[in-house]
């Protein structure tokens, strides 16, 4: 009880820490690649200290949902933390609802910060629910069907006992079921994050954000916890990828060496994640937005044929 | 008067409600009387499932008549309609036998039709209350058929003598009955295509009205698609179940699809009502599967989901319809176009509005997202099933499920987003006033039902599961392990789930951020200020979001089912195109269902009516006299 | 120069002139529009003070500038009426709600008057272009909203950006009327910069003139000095000494350089593929300090004046200048191929901001802009100056009329500003590089037409007196293409309107003056 | 992508170091105290462009090129005011900019501080006299220091902001 609560913290602890270090990488590893020296790996941290310290305008025009939304989307990734293995294959909130949860609380996320988009009443913010709804729901299928050829394997939704099951059967990770579900996952990951060709995260132009057009109105600590919260949430999907599809070095047991390896483990998996993410994004254009959801459709048919190799294979 | 009329309809849900739970609990209770209707007398038989409906009606009725205490405001009108269609709703669940179920049917819908015609001097109440009508009696029509057939094959009027008669004839009767008897039900319970009455109905009646047919009336359908499917007709063939699901896909996908483009606060939540009909579908289909494969563990599933999922819908549509009434009440207008920033003005109204829109969604911890976990766990395992292309049917289940969920979320974000956030658009919106204390209570009834069903699964399922276990057929345990209190583990180590601990961990998921920005020192001062206009001066309602807009990109998405119809109609100067006097634009969407399946019937429909002109008179209460009569005459020849 | 021809770029004698009375306006621009000859500016000024009257100066001439007519109008000062051309010409309808708003002369029959540079809250009645004005203080900015136009239909609703914009851009405000993410109408509301340059060139000591001038829109310093000092040598008579000629190409073209490499640069950025954007602007920078190596300033300014040009370009050594131009342009080339031959870039630019030739044509669309959509006019080729004449320019013309046209058109004429400062390295002649400015006549006047990176710069000046200004009118080619953009982007979707935007890159500041 | 990479690494990072010295003028006292802690490792700047000739503007943006590129300092310019910390001012402000000028300093958060830019606006420049310019920044909103120029070179902005945070040299 004690080491699961503890194990618990633990895993609150790497996701909350280490989410803007893994966006900060990602910036610089960006720069480099455009040729630029770029921010420092740190330079996150830096900007949510600078953030706390700050005082918060907020729109007359705004309800309590404004002000609540930040803490509802922090509690959501939080939460999230505890649900997916990101260093054991059972983590405390394992339980208590698997993937179908995994789905909701992000959905959660979205909902709130989607109506904190339109709260304020400015044209930006509800362009920015508007757009994110779109994608969050013509991903959301992706994202199931995706776990479910995974589940379909493993004979549970749990997400642990997923990754044990491909842990055991290390071959299972080259089958064409596995790899369709890994593409399609990747894709789903770029648009429900906001990377690349879905989003961009860097842009200045009110009108084609999407992430950044229903936060604009935040400021102060406010904005402080929805960066945070979106950080972690593209730390999340990362880990996600990593352990779902590489699962090695995730462990079952709740000791202080296999932890620390499987830390170790995650550590090199997000980099070679993070790479292949600052690769990608360094290579596309943004989309029209009316193409994303050709990109999303796509990367259902991805989820389908994924599925329908398991049951043809089997 | 009209108080005490709407007391007395809140005193008999409230029986209905200890009825119902007897009957859930096993307490099984007949009652005959032979001489009082012809053709095999009333009867009236209390079972499981019976009670479980019955307890449903009784649930969503004692909140309804509490509102409907406030917002009628003691106008008497409508009362007695009301007070048969809850008294004729329960007895619908209880009929035993052709006679007593007809009678029971008819007059709920007839007192329904009332209620729909309840604003009789608006053109779109009498339209919409003609096409109720039409739609129900043909729905009674293929009920009365199926029903006729089985009686004539069996022999007895009885239902509990069909139960034990089915199985004995060819399976082509079989499947005759139930197709009729499938197609009298889908109707009611609004499944696509046969929703077309469902959207214009329910926003017309008054919102406590709405909030029955909504949350328990079409819920009879499903009743009957239960009863008749797997109790009467024991599950059937593959294609039952896979005919099921498959409807409650589309159901579910084009009802929220509709949904999304409407901005009619209370047809928006009529769409929905089809999305979720839809989704209980999808359990019922998916448990009739399992029953057929012989897995009576998952087949007990998928129909526990479904009465939840029914359940839930009751309690969260039941709300919405609520808290839309009250909407309706202080504003006066339905249309989100010309509403906004009510959560300043209507602060308990609008939190009302947002559990039951989170709920809906399906957000966790509440119990639209208990219901469709189970839905989804019920579909996942089709594995089990080793025939491909079953197990593709659930793959597409599965997909239209999460689709679903999604779109329902974003249409959820709309009408929350729309109808409470942000500035008034219109003068109306900015005068409103907060519902009274009855309206509240009633709201608030749902909104605790809501919470209690999301966070007591592990109570409420044993006893769904009790409802469903005669129905699941071989192979169902009595008693299905079903994990402890806290948490509910389905099928071994395949899936489990434990709202309690969702909820607590969200809960310290909201203190922590609270504790750590104290802890870090973060300033805590607020300056309030304009919304962020680039510098610009005087922020409008004209510069928000509207729902048209916030649907926009679902409408290109999705533009084959939309097929919208873009017009543009520009004034230019006489002399010169580049001076523009006035534009104006229009985008609306067409529906594929009345362009091309009701449109043409109705054509031909019209062409036999020149025909037989002499005894039209155009009064649509004349048409259900002979509607009444031919169904009579029907009855009594059989 | 043909005899009778109308040469108004080089301010040269011989131009076809008319005065006219106001009325017969109309008729004349009908029987010109007949011979393929539209408006193409306006001026008026305040010579109430001299004759009694405001002096309105029309010239008419085919895209291409040439031929031309000049037409000169008389309106008594106590009358203060011009027939409106507005719904002839679109060009004409701009010049002249400019001229309501600060000459306080009515364009009769103009179908649209709403105020153009002064917003809602100036005071009525206050025409800050007349001569006689009296300064005033009483300016309130109570947000008096600007009439636009509202667009009728359900769930339609406006987005407001500006002026102070997300990006590091000039401040304008851009209305749109939308049904979520078509984009059903624009206006755009500009203003925001109105200074009162022209004006200020009244006030000014004459030797501080191309200072404002470099200052009129500052990513076009070397073109709007340019087109101001032909404007004084032609109204003073003044010869620009042939090596001054040639080394004006430099400058103007250097300009031309790193503006296009930085528009595309910024193109691609807006499409999201950083890798282009950083390129390219690493390419502008090494452009920028070579102009600060050419010119000593790296927006050029201080390089041309009146009668020559001046400072550390009389010593650059050009072929040196040239051989970095060349390979930078290179560069450039391999950065805009890599990321056209990207498909997610491609597929952003084709079709997207179409601007028909027919709208072109009707808008009366010039420079750039123009050349995209498949008008065929270049004042360097068609109109010289400096020493175009003796370089033969190739005009890049373009027909698609998209973001990607745009982008061509400015990848094909960085390639060609190579080849002009390779070809002038090569050829050019010795001597001195400026000559002595004249005094003025006073009346006298004088046009400077050059073709900047964006299009054709007007200038027009009257002289006052020996060393002073009575009037200079400028007009930028934003001032004429801003309302294209209007036309470019509906149907569009809203999040394609920045990379509309970006690929006409207007001038807010030389509109607005 | 190949050749993506091979420019890249053909081109190498071009970015400058870091400048010694500037010619920040400071306006009071507040840039010394309390701003340099917060805003020493972060500093998000909103550019508002209060009527400048653009000139300014072709300068600032090339902050954001491989050569200045002032991310690496921890700076960033940021698309709301409600997110940033420093307001980068060009002038001379415009009669019909003042007040959108005004309503950006409000709308932005405490702490925070305005750098006006270029001469004009320090004092308005050479529009100093015109009739629809009030003048140099500090007629509309409080400046905290000015980076003189016209324009001033990315250099100096850079030198400028670094020296405004404390970070020089």
């Amino acid at each position: 009880m004690i080491a699961g609560a503890a194990l618990g913290l633990l895993q609150v602890f790497v996701v909350a820490a280490g989410a803007p270090l893994l966006v900060g990488v990602l910036r610089t590893l960006k720069a480099r690649l455009v040729g630029r020296r770029g921010p420092s790996p740190w330079q996150p941290y830096a900007d949510l200290r600078k953030l706390l310290g700050k005082d918060a305008v907020v729109s007359e025009t705004t309800s309590w949902i404004f002000r609540v939304t930040p803490y509802v989307l922090t509690a959501s990734m939080l939460v999230t933390a505890l649900v997916i293995p990101v260093l054991v294959t059972r983590p405390p909130l394992g339980f208590a609802g698997n993937i179908v949860l995994l789905m909701y609380l992000f959905l959660l996320g979205t909902f709130f910060l989607a109506l904190a988009g339109l709260d304020a009443g400015s044209a930006f913010g509800g362009m920015g629910s508007s757009r994110e709804v779109a994608v969050a729901a013509l991903a959301e299928p992706t994202v199931i069907l995706a776990v479910f050829a995974l589940a379909l394997r493993a004979g549970t939704i749990n997400l642990g006992g997923v990754v044990e099951r491909v842990e055991a059967e290390p071959w299972l990770a080259v089958n064409p079921a596995h790899l369709l579900a890994f593409a399609a996952f990747f894709i789903v990951m770029l648009a429900e994050t906001g990377r690349l060709p879905v989003d961009n995260p860097a842009t200045h132009l009110e009108l084609t954000m999407i992430h950044e057009a229903m936060v604009l109105e935040y400021s102060g600590r406010y904005l402080a916890l929805v960066e945070w919260a979106a950080a972690m949430k593209l730390f999340l999907f990362l880990t996600l990828l990593a352990n779902l599809f590489f699962p090695w070095g995730v462990t079952h047991l709740a000791e202080p060496v296999p932890v620390a390896l499987g830390l170790l483990a995650l550590v090199g998996k997000l980099a070679v994640l993070t790479t292949l993410l600052a690769l990608v994004e360094t290579s596309v254009a943004k989309l029209r937005l009316f193409r994303v959801p050709e990109l999303l459709a796509g990367s259902f048919a991805l989820a389908i044929l994924s599925v329908m190799a398991v049951f043809l294979l089997r | 008067m009209a108080r005490l009329g709407y007391a007395l309809a809140a005193v008999l849900g409230l029986a209905a409600v200890g009825g119902g739970a007897a009957g859930m609990l096993g307490r099984e209770w007949t009652l005959a009387v032979p001489w009082l209707v012809p053709l095999g007398g009333l009867e009236l038989a209390l079972d499981p499932l019976g009670g479980f409906f019955l307890a449903l009606v009784g649930a969503a009725a004692v909140p309804a008549s509490i509102y409907a205490i406030g917002a009628a405001g003691g106008a008497a009108r409508g009362v007695g309609a009301y007070l048969v269609f809850v008294a004729a709703m329960c007895a619908v669940p209880l009929a035993a036998n052709v006679m007593t179920f007809a009678l029971a049917w008819e007059l709920m819908s007839l007192a329904s039709y009332f209620l729909v015609l309840h604003e009789r001097e608006r053109p779109e109440s009498v339209q919409a209350a003609w096409a109720y009508a039409v739609m129900t009696h043909v729905g009674l029509a293929c009920l009365l058929g199926g029903m006729l057939l089985l009686s004539a094959w069996t022999g007895s009027v009885r239902f509990a003598d069909w139960r034990a008669g089915a199985p004995l004839l060819a399976a082509g009767a079989r499947d005759l009955a139930f197709a009729l008897l499938a197609l009298g039900f889908a109707g009611k319970a609004g499944v696509i295509p046969l929703h077309i009455w469902l959207p214009l109905a329910h926003p017309a009646a008054p919102s406590h009205v709405s909030a029955l047919m909504s949350g328990v009336m079409i819920k009879l359908g499903v009743y009957g698609l239960m009863r008749a499917g797997v109790d009467w007709l024991g599950g059937g063939p593959a294609w039952w179940g896979t005919a099921l699901l498959l409807a409650g896909v589309v159901s579910a996908v084009v009802g929220v699809l509709y949904a999304l483009v409407e901005h009619d606060l209370k047809r928006l939540l009529a769409f929905h009502s089809i999305e979720n009909v839809g989704i209980i579908l999808m359990g019922l289909g998916a448990g009739m599967l399992y029953r057929q494969a012989g897995l009576g563990g998952l087949a007990l599933l998928g129909l526990v989901a479904a009465l939840y999922h029914t359940a839930n819908h009751a309690a969260f549509k039941g709300l919405l319809f609520l808290a839309a009434g009250a909407v309706v009440h202080a504003t006066g207008t339905r249309d989100v176009e010309r509403l906004g920033g009510l959560i300043k003005r209507m602060p308990w109204t609008a939190a009302c509005f947002l559990v039951g829109a989170a709920a809906i969604s399906a957000l966790p911890p509440l119990n639209g997202f208990v219901s469709e976990w189970l839905t989804f766990v019920a579909l996942l395992q089709n594995t089990q099933i080793a025939a491909p292309p079953l197990n593709l049917v659930f793959a597409l289940g599965i997909a239209g499920l999460a689709l679903t969920s999604g779109l329902a979320m974003a249409c959820f974000v709309k009408a929350f987003g729309i109808t409470f956030l942000a500035l008034p658009r219109s003068d109306a919106a900015a005068g409103a006033r907060e519902a009274g204390p009855a309206m509240r209570a009633g709201m608030a009834l749902l909104v605790a039902a809501c919470v209690a069903l999301g966070l007591g699964p592990t109570v409420v399922l044993p006893r769904l599961a009790a409802v469903a276990a005669p129905l699941a057929g071989a192979g169902a345990p009595a008693r299905p392990a079903l994990g402890d209190w806290l948490t509910v583990q389905l099928s071994g180590d395949f899936a489990s789930l434990s709202p309690l601990a969702i909820a607590a961990a969200l809960t310290l998921g909201l203190a922590a951020p609270l504790v750590a920005l104290r802890l870090a020192g973060a300033s805590r001062r607020r300056r309030l200020y304009e919304t962020w206009g680039c510098g610009r001066m005087l922020q409008t309602a004209r510069m928000e979001y509207t729902a048209t807009a916030f649907a926009n990109p679902f409408k290109r998405v999705f533009d084959f089912f939309y097929r919208p119809a873009k017009r543009l109609d520009i004034e230019f100067h006489p002399e010169s195109r580049l001076f523009v006097e006035r534009i104006e634009y229009a985008n609306p969407t067409r529906s594929i269902f009345e362009d091309w399946l009701y449109r043409p019937v109705l054509a031909g429909l019209h062409a036999a009516a020149r025909s037989v002109r002499p005894i039209q008179s155009g009064s649509a209460n004349l048409y259900l006299a002979y509607i009444l009569v031919a169904l009579i005459v029907l009855l009594v020849f059989a | 120069m043909e005899a009778g021809a109308t040469d108004v770029a080089a301010g040269a004698p011989g131009t076809v002139e008319a005065r006219l009375p106001a009325w017969h306006l109309p008729t004349l621009a009908d029987r010109l529009a007949g011979a393929g000859a539209s408006c193409q500016f306006v001026a008026a000024a305040d010579a109430r003070a001299t004759t009694g009257v405001f002096a309105l100066t029309y010239v008419f001439a085919p895209p291409t500038l040439r031929p031309a007519a000049i037409v000169r109008v008389a309106v008594p000062g106590a009358e203060a009426r011009i027939p409106s051309l507005a719904t002839r010409s679109f060009a004409a309808s701009r010049f002249e709600r400019e001229i309501h708003d600060l000459f306080g002369l009515v364009p009769v029959g103009h179908p649209d008057l709403r105020r153009l540079a002064l917003h809602q809250f100036w005071p009525a009645g206050y025409w800050p272009l007349r001569r006689d004005v009296a300064p005033r203080d009483d300016f309130a900015d109570e947000g008096q909203p600007f009439p636009f136009r509202r667009v009728e239909g359900e769930g339609l609703f406006e987005i407001t950006v500006g002026p102070v914009h997300a990006g590091i851009i000039e401040p304008g405000h851009f209305r749109f009327s939308v049904e979520g993410e078509t984009i059903v109408n624009l206006e755009t509301r500009l203003g925001f910069v109105h200074k009162g340059t022209e004006k200020l060139f009244e006030t000014l000591p004459l030797e501080r003139a191309p200072e404002l001038a470099e200052r009129v829109s500052g990513d076009t310093s070397a073109g709007h000095a340019l087109a101001l000092c032909q404007a004084l040598e032609a109204l003073a008579g003044c010869a620009v000494p042939s090596r001054a000629a040639w080394l004006r190409v430099v400058l103007l073209e250097l300009e031309r350089l790193y503006n296009h490499v930085a528009d595309v640069g910024m193109i691609i950025n807006d499409t999201g593929f950083a890798f282009g954007h950083a390129h390219c602007f690493r390419i502008r920078e090494e452009l920028l300090r070579l102009n600060e190596r050419v010119s000593g300033h790296r927006l050029l300014r201080g390089a041309i004046l009146p009668g020559g040009v001046a400072g550390p370009v009389e010593r650059a050594g050009l072929p040196e200048v040239a051989a970095v131009v060349e390979r930078l342009v290179a560069e450039f080339g391999e950065i805009a191929q890599l990321s056209l031959d990207n498909t997610t870039v491609l597929e952003r630019l084709q079709g997207t901001g179409r601007l028909t030739l027919r709208t072109a044509r009707e808008l009366g669309v010039v420079g750039l802009v123009g050349r995209a959509s498949g008008i065929d006019a270049d004042a360097r080729r068609d109109a010289p100056f400096a020493a175009y004449d003796a370089l033969g320019v190739r005009a890049v013309v373009y027909d698609g009329g998209d973001v990607l046209a745009r982008t061509l058109v400015r990848i094909d004429e960085a390639r060609e500003a190579a080849r002009l400062i390779r070809a002038v390295a090569g050829h050019l002649p010795d001597g001195p590089t400026r000559a002595p400015l004249p005094p003025f006549d006073a009346g006298a006047e004088g046009f400077g037409l050059v073709e900047a990176w964006r299009g054709p710069v007007w200038y027009w000046a009257v002289a006052e007196g020996a060393t002073r200004l009575a009037r200079v009118k400028v007009v930028d080619p934003s001032f004429r293409n801003w309302p294209a953009l209007e036309y470019a982007v509906l149907k569009n979707i809203v999040p394609d309107f920045p990379l509309c935007n970006k690929s006409f890159n207007l001038s807010y500041a030389g509109n607005d003056l | 992508m190949l050749r993506q990479l091979r420019l890249a690494l053909q081109t190498g990072i071009v970015a400058e170091p870091a400048p010694r010295t500037s010619e920040l003028e400071r306006v009071g006292e507040r840039l010394r105290t309390d701003i340099l802690r917060r805003f020493g490792r972060s500093l998000h700047i909103r550019q508002v462009d209060a009527g400048s000739c653009n000139g300014c503007e072709l300068e600032i943006t090339g902050l954001t090129g491989p050569h200045w590129d002032l991310e690496r300092f921890g700076l960033h310019f940021v698309a709301s005011p409600r997110h940033a910390d420093c307001l980068l001012v060009t002038g001379p402000v415009t009669r019909n900019m003042a007040e959108a000028l005004r309503r950006t300093w409000d709308a932005t958060p405490d702490p925070k501080f305005v750098i006006a830019v270029g001469d004009c606006g320090r004092d308005g420049g050479i529009f100093r006299d015109a009739y629809a310019v009030v003048g140099g920044v500090e007629r509309v909103v409080p400046v905290d220091a000015v980076i003189p120029g016209c324009p001033p070179s990315p250099a100096a902005l850079l030198a400028g902001l670094l020296d405004a945070i404390g970070r020089l040299g």
